[in-house]
């Protein structure tokens, strides 16, 4: 597939926010300004980066709490995502959420329930619903290696390709869920074998590479978009920090770790523009700029933001509210 | 208007409902061209097509997941459990996923689920669980249970066009076997308001369910004796209906809450605690509880006989409340 | 495998016997001397009469609601099995539950709870027990096709083969679940595609030969007994009632049913008994004598036995009963 | 007498039946060599080795499941949950498997789950429910919710030898945060029987989990004014130990029952509705119930300290009902 300069450009763009952001919630929280704690996609930026860019305005997606990217790429701003990490009223929620738990179907964005997989299924009725409707949207759903393990992922799979929905399954197979390294969590090699199971295409792809997760991910939504059904796609990579930050990963090997940092997809594709000579060094320095901006900007916002009053926890928790219900 | 039965009332509902918005749609088990178990749906899936009426693999958590997802993007699901016993199955979607969208990320969820509830037709331990219970201790859903055609017509109306999620709990013993004139056009039953079934002036008997057809018998045989019951039908389940109960109970003093499932930490044992907090200077008596006791459903007739709360328990319990 | 001549006739007296007794439930369903309804094996019965004549003694089976073979084998009486029926409290039960929701640790046989594929992951934990203690038994589930659809199936079988356990799974493929066809449960041909996803070992065996059903349980033991890993085993068969006796199944082609009933299982042993010489004249009298008996004797037990009273229901919630808990 | 902190009370209770009985083990995510989310098996795995102490696929219905079939050949597993809140993944298992074995079939399922469960940690609404009352209403299990270190020991002792499915829910609020004298040896804390903690004559504070400390911590407060608290800690919530509660209403006539839980359907509207019942004519004033309100658990802080019941909320409850 040929792509574009801009496009490039805006991979590597959303590739740096993401690291950066993350990087910068991490300090934050060691500063004891993050509520809750912190789980990022330290090494693992082109899963969401790649599969988020790669969808047209009117699908929808479905990440889990590895995809910053996903949240930046549709729209999501660095604002109201710092906000969310410090409970503010500003936050994605409104303070009723914290970190990753982001949801805002304006920007087709599905939440994350914590429950891993549970998405997955839902990803796949939001799907169904565009089937139904003969529209020519898509879902694209995303979990760990570890959430493959869940009951949901394959009723979600069976169901997907029974009816064939035009629904994009990812894993960010990053090698470990939690503590529990690949071998403890499943029998088979590839991730991507839990597809023959339901006839369901399916692609390895290098994950942190970001140009080849984008362009697999373009194809298979292509696919899915023409109603020739659904595939699942695993990203192999590497998770770079521990499980969250409060996690030291002495579980890892280092051996691993430092051959995986070699593979660091940022670099890789920063090295791959400047070779190709898709970036020039005014660009790359405006890259730059912009990034460091919008997350001082985001943090300047969600520190001078308020926090929401106590009393707020009782609103919003119907759509439709009921006169009678409000406890007393 | 007609006489129709409870399922009638469920069907004509889903017809209608059907036929006014293209974003409503069925799915579940044997839905499509069998017309379910309990042919609920017969001859819909001739009607809306293979789409709207959709069969789905043996996956309750998925189905229901899926619901969830089109409920998302605008569409208004109606997930059948081919038993509510299975709802179990897809637990963690409703509690977790389906009743937390809104609060957590405004994650409008405008599902429905139709769960065949309740006992006395000797299914045993799983096909006669009244699981409404589980349900009703997590915010965010909605819970309705009619008692007659009407409301299961009009609630499931309701259920359908509210944005939020809602579990509709159809009690399978009255499908067949009650009758009464339905209207035929859009009758749409509001969600959250009780309704007093019969009016009396002894004791209130809060239910809902097939047991409102208990506490009714139970009224026409009090009424020999001279006691008179008030009998108040919940309806809806969550969100509470509290100020028509309280109503009731500021009127007759004493208060018996009937219901079908077992006893510990069932919707009755929150209504006893509504009314000994917030009506307690209006009590001339215990608040009685009468339900199933805390066991799983038992399978053999004299056993499920026993089991049930029956028209007889209702009558002693009245009779010595009334002496209190 | 070399079959001896005993075992080949206790596996048609089986096949015959499960026939037999729920061809007579039946019949006293329809006589309105049945409580609740009735769902039988007809035309499966060699998936478990194989897979449960080929377990040795310590071994456990979990059973789904079409193995009456299982629990004939694993030596629940028909006595207790009508009385079951028929609520009695003569029952494998005692009137707490009905029809094939039996289970009786005695004969090492897990009660199946009606929720299709629960049991698996349970006979997994079983197999676990085994495996932590350094057991040679095994342990034997079944579920239907559709059954493999849930989400428990997929976490037992995952976990099975991450664990290495000792236990076998097997899917009665009859075809259909209730009215569903196998292509609207899955998009695989075979169910035993399922195993794929677990790296599993998988056979697909004729669910209609209780020969082969037997051969290839027994091989699996014996690999799983030896620590060498669990497998599942599709029995390819068919459904020839109704879903449940109150369903006149119409959506099944005509033409598959006489297909399928060209491979009758207890005809195609007893031709080969015949032809194989296993079976004299006698002994086929014998057979069918005993099976009529044992029926006999057991719908009469049923029938002269009591109800057990409403209040039983009030016992034994608990195998630990606590004093203060009883319900005034 | 050591001092040591609930959690490791739970540890030792942990490391002391394993040593005392091979059949126990333990299954669960993360558990193994990591030693668990809480560090609660630390260093286990490295002396009962990789099968009693099994790190298990993310697959709570599969490892509650295999739980289930270990335990009825004779195991007596221990399932750590990660966090209480991914318990309704195993929903199924528990409720229909577990819960009803037993009474079914005989089937004997000596299974304890452990749920670190409640809020006070930020951690939203998939990190800190109080998801008890979902189990409250099944029959057939037994639930435990020890407040102190003592008890944590000797209620998971008396939980891992008992012959049904228990439910242990672990505060892990608590966790590091109380310390209190343990008996170093075989100390088991029987199951069905409440404490009361503090007592008191002018009125019944019933409680369990954290909010025992939020209750004594009211209690001190109101000894200023001269209002007189008994707190009872239930431990136990399924079964209920009813005489124990009622006892404490009977000598002081007025109840607060204090759950974090959400209002609706909590184990606090069984425990006022028990009390409504059958000790109605010792009330002297409405059964009070402080719990959260009916809403998933907010995130941000304020929200959150807004959301749980706190100290000064049991202090004002109390003077409005003693002034009754
Ligand atoms: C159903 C469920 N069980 C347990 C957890 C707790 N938990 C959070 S993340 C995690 C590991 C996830 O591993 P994986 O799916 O590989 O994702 P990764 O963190 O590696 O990106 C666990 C066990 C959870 N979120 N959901
Ligand atoms: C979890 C669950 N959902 C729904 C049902 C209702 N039900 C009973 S049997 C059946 C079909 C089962 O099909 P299959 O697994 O192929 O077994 P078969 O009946 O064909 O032997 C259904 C849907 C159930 N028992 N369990
Ligand atoms: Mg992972
Ligand atoms: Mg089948």
């Amino acid at each position: 597939m040929d792509i574009d300069r801009d496009t490039l450009q805006q991979l590597y763009y959303y590739l740096k926010l993401t690291r950066h952001l993350e990087d910068r919630v991490t300090s934050l929280y060691r500063q004891g300004k993050v509520v809750g704690g912190v789980w990022t996609s330290n090494g693992t930026e082109a899963v969401s980066v790649g599969f988020s860019y790669a969808l047209e305005k009117d699908d929808i997606t479905a990440p889990y709490f590895r995809d910053m990217g996903a949240f930046l790429i549709r729209g999501i701003t660095p604002r109201r995502i710092i906000a969310q990490y410090f409970g503010k009223k500003t936050g994605v929620s409104g303070g009723k959420e914290g970190n990753v738990h982001i949801g805002d179907m304006n920007f087709g964005v599905i939440g994350f329930p914590s429950h891993l997989a549970d998405n997955y299924p839902v990803a796949a009725g939001a799907a169904l619903a565009f089937k139904i409707r003969g529209e020519k949207r898509i879902a694209a759903a995303c979990t760990g290696d570890g959430g493959t393990s869940r009951g949901d992922f394959h009723e979600a799979l069976n169901l997907a390709s029974v009816l064939k929905l035009p629904v994009v399954f990812f894993c960010n197979n990053n090698q470990y869920a939690y503590s529990m390294p690949h071998g403890k969590q499943m029998a088979v090699k590839d991730v991507a074998d839990r597809a023959l199971a339901y006839g369901m295409a399916s692609e390895i792809v290098d994950g942190n590479d970001v140009i080849a997760v984008y362009t697999v991910s373009k194809k298979a939504y292509e696919k899915a978009r023409a109603g020739d059904g659904p595939t699942f796609i695993e990203c192999k990579t590497m998770r770079m920090h521990g499980h969250s930050e409060h996690d030291a990963a002495k579980y890892v090997p280092r051996e691993l770790l430092e051959e995986w940092k070699k593979k660091d997809p940022i670099q890789r594709m920063e090295k791959y523009l400047i070779e190709n000579n898709m970036v020039s060094e005014a660009e790359m320095k405006e890259i730059d700029e912009r990034v460091r901006d919008v997350i001082e900007d985001a943090e300047e916002f969600a520190d001078k933001s308020p926090y929401p009053e106590g009393k707020e926890a009782l609103e919003g928790l119907y759509a439709t509210p009921i006169g009678r219900d409000k406890e007393s | 208007m007609k006489e129709i039965t409870y399922v009638e009332a469920i069907q004509q509902a889903l017809w209608e409902e059907m036929e006014r918005d293209d974003s409503v749609f069925i799915l579940g088990e044997d839905i499509g061209a069998y017309g379910g178990a309990f042919k609920v749906t017969e001859g819909m899936q001739e009607k809306f097509g293979e789409m709207r009426v959709l069969d789905t693999p043996l996956s309750e958590s998925g189905f229901t997941g899926a619901a969830i997802g089109a409920s998302l993007v605008g569409m208004r699901p109606v997930v059948e459990m081919q038993f509510a016993d299975f709802i179990s199955c897809a637990f963690d979607q409703i509690v977790n996923v389906a009743a937390k969208n809104f609060y957590r990320w405004k994650g409008r969820t405008p599902i429905v689920i139709r769960a065949p509830y309740g006992g006395n037709i000797h299914g045993g331990a799983f096909h006669s669980q009244c699981p409404e219970g589980w349900f009703f201790h997590t915010p965010g859903l909605k819970l309705v249970a009619p008692a007659f055609p009407s409301d299961a017509k009009g609630l499931l109306k309701a259920a359908i066009r509210d944005d939020d999620p809602v579990i509709y709990f159809e009690h399978k013993y009255l499908y067949r076997r009650i009758k009464e004139e339905v209207p035929e056009d859009d009758y749409v039953v509001p969600i959250g308001k009780a309704r007093v079934v019969k009016e009396g002036s002894d004791i209130s008997v809060i239910t809902y369910g097939a047991m409102v057809h208990t506490a009714l018998d139970a009224s026409e045989k009090l009424e020999e004796g001279g006691i008179s019951l008030e009998v108040v039908d919940l309806r809806t389940l969550l969100p509470l209906d509290k100020e028509t109960v309280f109503d009731s109970v500021k009127k007759t003093s004493k208060v018996i809450v009937l219901y079908e499932a077992t006893r510990t930490g069932g919707v009755g044992a929150e209504i006893a605690a509504l009314i000994s907090q917030e009506v307690f200077e209006y009590l001339d008596g215990p608040v009685q509880r009468i339900s199933a006791p805390d066991t799983p459903v038992p399978f053999s007739p004299p056993m499920e006989e026993y089991y049930l709360p029956q028209v007889e328990d209702v009558v002693e319990a009245a009779e010595k409340l009334v002496a209190y």
